[in-house]
């Protein structure tokens, strides 16, 4: 147990906390204007068979991850049909730091979109109307109105997106594969610890630095989220 | 043009039907009804933020929405500058932000003006929910103010407004009409705030148009009758200085071209000069009629008129009397009687200095 | 995105998780001598073989499961292949001051509570089991806890949540929570092993191969308990 | 108790100081001052909606906070109800059930009787986004006299009602207060529905009680002056009728018990009893001093009186002439000088019947 | 591929359909009361350590599910802190339905808390302290304001419940094994159908279940949402 009290971080676990923050962090930023465009669609405009976009768009979440990591498989890979129309062109996704990002991405993007949508629904239409008739362009009156009202939502949205990227394992292993200093992340990591008997402090050390990651993600959007309020009220 | 806007509507809400078909003249237009009837629905349609479900609407001879045609102009190319009832200032920006948030440099009203006619300057810091109910409305005045709308459309907007504020605003959103020639309509529930504005009203009930000119038409009309019975009469006017001179140690404001003996006393706060003018309101319950002058009465004003009409609506006689403009007088049946009144009579005009509203609106 | 640009330099290892310790020892030797980089990528065989199959640029693949192997074989993506280690199979119970004289047959055919092995429909080391307890009669799958990997049989050995389990014998002496019993003579399943495939017809991927059929590898693999031929 | 409500507190919100140290009487209180001037802040303390930061607060013997003892009785334990000035409705209940929210089973108010005063039977199904801000005021209103308040706390309630509403709800208002003995304060601007409502005003500027007591008092109060002299001023009393009488073909109304010439001529449009009660309502600016009585004159009523007192506020002399009650009559300096009006002297007050408001509150 | 067009479902895939809606539909019900309260405790109550009590519930969410099965089963393990102690009531959760379900519960209440707390941060404050003023209790304007106002947030949450449920893997696989027709729900027999050789038919048909399912509970949800818009507004 002693390993346990080690403070500081081996390099299999620098390597991991610096694979998954890139990750989590440019997952959720990329994913952040897609999600609030698609959250407003949702909540805002009515379209043809929309309830079947959203019900799409929540499929990563139902199925297991591994299955979604699958599928990506099939589809980027390079027999995939995209991945090898890609190749083409020379870009290869599928096994690499970008496929440990897409399969965030996709695995998470129902969190965030659902986040921003609920928090666009709340936000009162009648000031977006107001902001209409001061002239302002249809993208002012989201930019200025809409995305600020619904600000804790995407907020929310954006740390969704974050954490569960953090936490993501299934897709990014199949998808993504488990390679050191590449797509090895914390979660990855922690599987392969597991995987070999004895290694259990390390497990377990790689288990608290995820957790003191999200706490101080979690705190973070508490404060950001407080100092929103205290902005508005 | 002589009539720049034309609506012909038809909108069903619940078992609310708005129906209206009227033209709306140029200027001031004071909307005036009851509680329900349908006024705020209409602004927000010519807003265009709502949409009748049928019909056509023609402002200043740009078609803004017409059924047959498909055409329905968003709102934010009307500029059409509908002030809310309800205020909808944006709780997430400061007042300053919410003020200029229409606003483009160049725009012809300017922000000083705005915030010091307002009186808002101390909250340009602060937020909407920082503000009380009064303050509110006026940053939702200025707000519109500062956009540079081609109509301006206030619904209620004094509502939470004491007499003082009310007395800066309404000559200021003359001028502003003068000085841009902006069409105004303006809702309210104070028909002398209303007639101070304009003596132009579109008076609504139950969804409909029921009377739209001037005051003194409306106030014989049948229809509009129901609804303008329920108030107090006003007469209210607008008078050009010609002669300002001191009489028993009072202001005597001469309004009519030609020296007459027909003279305004009044206490005026402000310094007027000739030339300005005055919108000066009173009731025409608070004017007496007499067949001569009369003395040692604390009654100043004693102006000669003739009586062009005596029309009764109810159990109240009207004596309209031109005294160099036109004015209403109410009196009783059985003074009326007394009297002796007829068309065409001489009569004296017996009003208080004290008894008439004053607004100066400058030149 | 440091997207991988395979360099001459360069070669991918596909291989079972649960090879993680020896697989990188390995690599580790092979990259020193050679100055080369060796990328490892430690999942479960059947993903590394949708993986492989899917277009994924592996060089060597090393399965825990015969039938992944041969799979691979079927589709064309194999070169080569062959045995690269051999396992055996034990009995385990978690840890206990009293060493009482436990016999497998009392502890499979009467179980007081769960048996841990993998699940037979796709964990090797789970059909391996199956064919151990046929052979001592048990044929109720009742008592039976079917675990994701061999690992996490292990790991419900080592937490007590059952009475006993089959897991690969290497696995069991890692573990220092859990206490073998018996090992399972190697007529009773079939031959339990950890296969190699070479998959990419690179030079480098050829030497790696051969690598490690080499005496060096043979020696980590031996200090982790396997057995080589 | 003589002084039911005792208010010393203080409170800091932002820039602005709320520092209210004062009694208010039983019965019903106008609250009145500028926008801003913490009337909302004030009432929104009184309910328990917001806390002060220091101070105590005793309604009706019960203290609702007491910094010092750590003393905070929630809002739902107040009855204290407040009527907010931007309604609060809840907008995912039907209007009935908004205004069931806080009935109760035998409450002394009944759903009908508050439905049909406010005219909102047609808006029961309706939600609040389906309802006109005149309805919602007055829904507001609805459920918050349905909820059986202690006290009842009014923050412009008749700021989108028209002329029509307010006189019916006016006077009702007195009804309740006079049966149930439930004090009442109204914030509003329009001071002339205030006294109709009541004499007892408490005038705020700035955060400051600056005022507080009967409104003649208050009109020559040096502070209160500064808020109420941007008004106009009212006289509005409440007078029981002794009998009625047919004077040249209109009704005369004697307010006093010993039969006198001084009556009242008015046109009331309900059919009043003797024993009823009237509220009538004449500004000061619209009665004229004489003399002597005056002929071939409309001003029909020309009430003999004393006068009580003779007053200065800036330009303008008041006179409190007795005539049976006490009004206010407002005159020019140079008029005053001109009759040579002194205390004491005996006078006539000329007003016309029609520039009478008049209010009934029945029995 | 002409298995995947067969209409009826095979026997094992009845049972997992049946285990997955049964352990989704408790998951959901069953942390909707929880969900509720404790989103409105985060959005409305001030405490102290309130940020880390956030913080913690979100934890299911960064950690890869099966550690979240692994710390499960430490807990409520036969020799777990819990568990032994449920034992001598003669209860055992681990490998049972009950188990599957607490794990669903657990990895899904964060998704489901963090909607409701934000709804609730979004229903205007100045509609409960009218509440108030009329006498309304706590419970009151909490059952008859807050809730109401919140609703799409709690339907959210309770979709939220049960579709991450229908997807949850390593979590049910660690804690609650795989056991046909207890604890082998759609996504426990896909993967044992992913990780066999030539079962790639049967994996796709269960994929196609999931989502059907999915598509059923969005399109549900979507149809309740719109009916309680269509109400309010
Ligand atoms: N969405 C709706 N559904 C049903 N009825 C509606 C709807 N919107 C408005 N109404 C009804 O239409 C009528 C007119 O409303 P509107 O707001 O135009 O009145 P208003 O003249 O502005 O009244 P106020 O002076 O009280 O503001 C009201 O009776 C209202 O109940
Ligand atoms: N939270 C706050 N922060 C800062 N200032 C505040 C806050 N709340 C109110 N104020 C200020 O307190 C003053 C009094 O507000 P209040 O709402 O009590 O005024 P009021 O007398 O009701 O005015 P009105 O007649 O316009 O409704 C205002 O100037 C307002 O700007
Ligand atoms: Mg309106
Ligand atoms: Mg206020």
């Amino acid at each position: 147990m002693s390993e346990l009290l080690t403070i500081g971080l081996t390099e299999v676990e620098w390597s991991a906390l610096a694979v998954s923050l890139k990750v989590s962090l440019l997952c959720a930023f990329l994913s952040l204007p897609f999600a609030v465009l698609a959250g407003w669609l949702l909540a805002r405009k009515e379209f043809r068979g929309k309830a079947v976009v959203e019900a799409f768009l929540h499929v990563p979440m139902v199925m297991p991850p591994v299955t979604t990591g699958y599928l990506l498989l099939l589809m980027f890979g390079t027999n995939g049909l995209l991945g090898s129309w890609l190749e083409t062109l020379g870009i290869r996704i599928a096994f690499s730091f970008d496929a440990a990002v897409l399969a965030s991405i996709i695995v998470s993007f129902p969190l965030a979109v659902r986040a921003v949508k609920q928090a666009v629904e709340m936000v009162d239409k009648r000031l977006e109307d107001a902001a209409e008739i001061l002239g302002a362009s249809r993208w002012r009156i989201f930019f200025a109105v809409t995305v600020p009202l619904a600000f804790p939502g995407i907020l929310s949205g954006f740390l969704l997106s974050f954490t569960r990227s953090l936490g993501e394992f299934g897709a990014t292993i199949t998808f993504a594969g488990n390679i050191f200093g590449e797509t090895r992340t914390i979660p990855l990591a922690l599987f392969s610890a597991m995987q070999t008997p004895g290694k259990e402090s390390e497990a377990f050390r790689l288990m608290l630095l995820s957790i003191v990651i999200s706490f101080i993600a979690m705190l973070a959007s508490e404060l950001v989220n407080r100092r929103y309020k205290k902005e508005l009220y | 043009m002589s009539a720049p806007v034309y609506i012909d509507i038809r909108s069903q809400r619940g078992n609310f039907q708005l129906a209206v078909k009227t033209f709306i003249p140029d200027g001031i237009v004071g909307i005036f009804g009851p509680s329900g009837s349908g006024k705020s629905s209409l602004l927000k349609i010519m807003a265009g933020i709502e949409h009748p479900d049928n019909g056509q609407i023609i402002v200043r001879g740009r078609e803004f929405y017409n059924r047959s045609c498909k055409i329905k102009v968003p709102a934010r190319k009307r500029k059409m500058g509908l002030v809310f009832q309800e205020g909808r200032l944006f709780p997430h920006m400061s007042i300053r932000k919410n003020l200029l948030f229409g606003f483009e440099d160049g725009a012809a009203i300017g922000l000083n003006e705005v915030i010091d006619l307002l009186e808002i300057r101390h909250l340009l810091n602060k937020k909407p929910h920082q503000c009380s109910g009064g303050e509110q409305q006026r940053v939702a005045i200025g707000r519109m103010l500062l956009s540079s709308p081609e109509v301006l459309m206030l619904d209620e907007p004094f509502s939470s407004l004491d007499q003082r504020l009310r007395r800066s605003i309404i000559p200021y959103l003359i001028k502003i009409h003068q000085k841009y020639h902006m069409p105004i309509w303006v809702v309210s529930h104070d028909i002398c705030d209303l007639l101070m504005l304009t003596n132009q009203l579109m008076i609504m009930n139950n969804g409909q148009v029921v009377g739209n000119g001037s005051y003194h038409e409306l106030l014989f009309d049948s229809l509009a009758t129901s609804v303008l019975q329920q108030e107090d009469e006003i007469n209210a006017v607008r008078l050009p200085i010609y002669h300002i001179e001191q009489v028993n140690g009072m202001k005597a404001y001469h309004y009519q071209k030609q020296t007459s003996s027909n003279y305004l006393l009044l206490d005026v706060d402000q310094e007027l000069e000739i030339g300005d003018q005055l919108i000066v309101s009173i009731s025409p319950r608070n004017i007496s009629l007499s067949l001569h002058q009369v003395d040692d009465i604390s009654t100043r004003n004693q102006l000669a008129g003739e009586i062009t009409s005596i029309k009764e609506r109810g159990k109240k006689v009207f004596c309209q009397v031109d005294i160099g403009f036109s004015v209403l007088v109410e009196i009783t049946r059985s003074a009326c009687d007394k009297m002796g009144l007829k068309e065409g009579m001489n009569i004296y005009c017996l009003f208080k200095s004290s008894s008439v509203k004053i607004l100066s609106v400058g030149k | 995105g440091d997207s991988p640009k395979k360099g001459a330099n360069e070669i991918t290892v596909f291989a079972a998780a649960s090879f993680t310790d020896v697989i990188t020892e390995i690599a580790q030797r092979f990259e020193q001598e050679q100055k080369v980089k060796v990328r490892l990528n430690l999942a479960a065989s059947g993903t590394l073989a949708r993986q492989i199959e899917s277009g994924a640029q592996a060089d060597v693949y090393i399965s825990a499961n015969k039938s992944w192997m041969d799979y691979l074989e079927e589709k064309n993506y194999s070169k080569e292949s062959g045995v690269l280690a051999r396992n055996e199979l034990v009995l385990i119970i978690p840890k206990s001051e009293v060493q009482e004289d436990l016999k497998p047959e009392v502890l499979l055919m009467y179980p007081k509570n769960r048996i841990a092995i993998g699940d037979p429909g796709y964990v090797p080391a789970g059909k391996y089991a199956m064919q151990v307890l046929k052979a001592f009669d048990v044929e109720s799958e009742e008592h039976l806890l079917l675990c994701r990997d061999v690992r996490s049989a292990l790991m419900m050995v080592e937490l007590g949540e059952v009475d006993c389990g089959i897991v690969y014998k290497t696995d069991a002496l890692q573990s220092t929570k859990v206490d073998i019993i018996y090992t399972f003579p190697e007529e009773m399943h079939d031959p339990v092993a950890y296969y190699q495939v070479l998959v990419s017809s690179g030079a480098l991927a050829k030497e790696f191969y051969d690598y490690l059929y080499s005496s060096e590898s043979k020696q980590v693999l031996t200090n982790y308990s396997f057995k080589t031929d």
